[in-house]
């Protein structure tokens, strides 16, 4: 936790500093819009392995994370690109191959485990999921968890409503708060010294942020203090829950970024048939990532014309008229 | 419940395309309209619409320009009442965030839909891999959970919608593999195994209404919850319907589903997807 | 619940149809700022009485509810308006003297039992209040509690966190939903549909809203949707959860509206002189509340002179120099 | 937790006066600045200031501005970081949301304090009618609950910050009626009954780190967690000040507070209320 400092660094640096081999990590974004693209690719770079990570629903970030063989655990409510992979392909492979853990929940006791961190409770209650086998089936098991002091003991835990008739809600499932170590958000703008504004849909990224130990943000613009200031209703996240500022224009693509640009049909299609094959997909990381020395070298390789197809329409904040097939 | 087109057609990351069944199909219509007009029959005035993107969200636009004028769409991103110019790809996708009337998060979504007063006036569409005969849904795994024969991409949101809300409506392909008698893994809550079932487990009020197939329309029996055949699609027999599905329904409540009329085929054409991008 | 209709009606109109005696009400707002205030005077006028009251830190709003005898019960955190009166003064007399029945929280508390209303389950937890008399001493007894379906049964109950060690919390405080007849807030925009914009700081108002059976929003201006949408992340309640839409210029006067009007000294002194004495108190209910037709009769009672001297700066949002003794 | 200035002055709907008490007082500062000026030197370089209005407010400022250019002050009501170019009179007044970094809520206001990461960083500056020798503080009633002599404001949030925080700083006004052996009502928790109460109740880690009064400092003494005078303010004895108070401390540790410095006081006058707002 730092305050009113400078807090802007190279993506590389960020994520040396906070990014390790086993941290729990959470990823904002949601299935193809505003992951924090440019920082998942720096992580594979980095080669950092056996993470434990969780997202509610993300596609491309936590996809790429698996495939690149990054990730050894997860903890996640949906898998999938949209349109582009409805299911993530190399996240299919890995759990279909026992490569990686993985706990199902749903998107809205994802959401509650990052506010229950974010709120500094052990746990929120809720009414989803009963009778399902969200509940019957666990992914970690009991004993994994009570070796691992760093998993709740229980996946979830069933409890009679102790109010009685009150709220009509005979059960509650209570969901476990997640407390990660770190947590990289793509947004719009930023300051240095860390205050967040996102612009259109903020999923649970303030959630994400403030329920982990250390943040980086990623950002398309570092702003003044002043611009912020100026119209602080619309900023998310203050600057004490943010450790580092990284400013990476395009920093979510492949995916989306509201107002800036769309997410890359063409990128994304490839990426697809690429990961449907293990020799591609091998091929794919070394072209695209390991080959590159970091994000503006992915972003000149794919070139102004295609970069310059998904700019966003001002009007609208997507790219009209994009080619999406 | 994202984009689940995969597992209605089964053609992951294409297009969505008519399914590969022989009927009689007037040259007026096509399959996916009717499946669309007969989801958005169901959608009452004074909705509040919970939708992926693909053929519900049409179904929901469909809804409010023909039935359901006060109705509102809202997608779990937390994107209320979108003006949708183009169609979205994703339920995160930039184009639901355009022109709305409050750009929320997930957990106003969800908060909505558990919320006693408002979640019984929601109606959620959903989809999946697999349907039992109470309704009840996998979108998590075929096989066993921890050695999948196929891994999908999990809950998302549907099981949170299929718990809360008040009614859900089921987008299916009809294929005796995805109407099975038992599920590899319950998703989403149906009438879970019968009558009292949902009340025991702790559930809200609500439940699945309808299941609606690229052959035919599906509803739960008020008593027993379970699955029975409602209606069939013209071109289409109740022996055909029940060929194509993994147990047995009672077909003796069928009938035929109305075509769609000149005016709702008109509205869903000319104003819900002037340029057949999710018609095809 | 109605959705895409005009809601627009007269404040009169919507307090008779939402707001009866003995109901459980919610006021938005914080001590001296967007108060419906409005709508309490409406309220007073219409005699409605036997009134449960909820509020976290509510000022202007619950004393004069309660100095005009409309209000039985109230649960709340904090009953004061900033230096005007630290402590109210008709609810400082109306507790002394035993005339209204009180139930203490905190603001946390409040602010999460409105929040377990408005997300649909029984309870929340919290770790505040742990060995205090906020626990220990129930202002409603376990006895008027079992013989009213409409509380819950407990204040609050503290319980064993069922995850062991997880979050590092042993205990928490659960504290029940408040799930209220009705919740009136008065914000700065809003459509006819119920669409509501409020600009600053947004307090409890949102929970407040969606914990409530109906809701009654009066508003500075009435814009069209397309306003609102063309801003949509500014806007925060949808209007499915809006019963009743009041255009009342000035409606949360003599409190304040962050860039419409500033809160009027002139008035909230002289109402803490009054309130003081209960003779005085009388002629002030007739001569402001009772004798004036309507909130617009009370503006005309206070005179453009008044209402121009705390008119909003547009800069700053407040009556920047305002004469504040 | 907001403008307790009525329980700090006793001088309710008023300017805070100077408190009636003689003493020798220099001529170059006033006692609220120097009170002011002793809770501004606890604030610590990258503390997250939790802040009611009128002293408490100045206290963070001056130390924003003197020796913890660093911290971050914010409001309950969930602004943080306000421009406060007037004084506010509540902390929900318009003048806190101006040129602020973040416009909040109370959720998120109180989920900061709450949270296992920031908590521990939060000061909070509070203040009450009555306080004991833990730094338990009633701000709810003199006398009995149910049939209280005087009834204060309640709460608001100060239950939540003495709750939640790392420290926390309690302006008090020096009187014996106000440092009582027992309170009338445990409204925030102090250290509770002792060493490891506040443990045994199921509270974070933290609580009381000072009480600022017109006359003196006391801290709690880290094994006993009771209230020991730690500094008596230039002018009173440790006599007068224990005169008036209603339990005993130990004074053996006291030393006298420094005045203080042409700089602390310049800073104070001429950039935090060069109008004299809230000083008077």
């Amino acid at each position: 936790m730092k305050i009113g400092q400078d807090k802007s660094v190279s993506l590389s640096a960020a994520v040396k500093k906070y990014v390790f081999s086993g941290c729990h990590l959470s990823i904002g974004g949601f299935t193809i819009n505003r992951n924090p693209m440019a920082a998942v690719y720096e992580i594979i770079r980095q080669k950092i392995d056996d993470i434990h990570l969780y997202a509610h629903s993300n596609g491309q970030g936590v996809d790429e994370l698996i495939g690149a063989g990054c990730v050894s655990r997860l903890e996640i409510a949906y898998a999938g690109s949209g349109r582009f992979a409805p299911t993530c392909i190399r996240f299919k492979k890995a759990v279909q191959s026992g490569a990686i853990a993985i706990e199902d929940y749903s998107n809205y006791q994802m959401t509650l485990r990052f506010m229950a961190g974010a709120m500094g409770v052990p746990f929120l209650p809720t009414r989803s999921s009963l009778g399902t086998d969200i509940i019957e089936k666990w992914g970690f098991s009991k004993q994994m968890r009570a070796n691992d002091s760093r998993l709740p003991n229980e996946k979830l835990m069933i409890m009679d409503n102790p109010f009685g008739s009150w709220g009509n809600a005979p059960k509650l499932v209570l969901v476990p708060a997640i407390n990660c170590d770190v947590t990289i958000l793509h947004v719009q703008k930023a300051d240095r010294e860390g205050t967040v504004r996102m612009e259109g849909l903020t999923f649970s990224d303030i959630e994400q942020a403030k329920c982990a130990k250390h943040v980086i943000v990623t950002c398309e613009e570092i702003v003044t203090s002043d611009v912020l200031k100026a119209n602080p209703d619309q900023n998310q996240i203050p600057s004490f829950c943010v450790d580092a500022v990284v400013h990476i224009p395009y920093g979510a693509y492949p995916t989306a970024c509201y107002r800036y640009y769309d997410y890359d049909p063409a990128y994304l299609n490839a990426y697809r048939k690429n990961a449907e094959n293990d020799m591609r997909y091998s091929t794919y990381l070394e072209e695209f990532i390991y080959d590159v020395t970091d994000h503006q070298a992915l972003l000149n390789k794919i070139g102004t014309e295609q970069l310059n197809a998904i700019a966003a329409d001002p009007r609208t904040g997507y790219a009209v008229g994009l080619d999406r097939r | 419940m994202h984009d689940k087109r995969d597992q209605v057609t089964g053609n992951r990351g294409q297009e969505e395309t008519l399914p590969p069944v022989t009927c009689n199909l007037s040259p007026h219509y096509t399959l996916k309209e009717l499946m669309t007009i007969v989801a958005a029959r169901e959608i009452k005035d004074g909705d509040i619409v919970f939708c992926g993107t693909g053929i519900s969200m049409l179904a929901a636009m469909a809804a409010k320009n023909i039935n359901a004028p006060n109705s509102v769409i809202f997608f779990e991103t937390g994107a209320i009442d979108s003006l949708l110019e183009e169609v979205p790809l994703a339920v995160a996708d930039s184009r639901v965030m355009y022109w709305t009337s409050v750009n929320g998060n997930l957990a106003d979504a969800f908060a909505t839909m558990q919320n006693r007063i408002s979640g019984p006036h929601v109606v959620g569409i959903m989809g999946a891999a697999q349907i039992d005969k109470f309704g009840n849904l996998n979108s998590t795994v075929v096989g066993d959970y921890f050695r999948p024969r196929v891994r999908f991409s999990g809950s998302g949101g549907a099981c949170d919608v299929a718990s809360f809300v008040g009614r859900t409506i089921t987008f299916m392909q009809h294929e005796k593999r995805k109407f099975v008698p038992k599920l590899d893994y319950i998703t989403s809550p149906g009438w879970l195994d019968g009558p009292d079932a949902r009340r025991k487990a702790g559930l809200p009020d609500g439940g699945p209404e309808s299941v609606i197939t690229n052959m035919a329309t599906m509803g739960f029996d008020s008593i027993t919850r379970e699955m029975y055949l409602s209606g069939y699609f013209p071109g289409f027999t109740p022996q055909q319907i029940q060929d194509n599905m993994g147990f047995e329904i009672d077909t003796s409540r069928a009938v035929e589903v109305a075509p769609p009329t000149e005016f709702e085929l008109k509205i869903l054409r000319e104003k819900c997807d002037p340029h057949r991008l999710i018609l095809g």
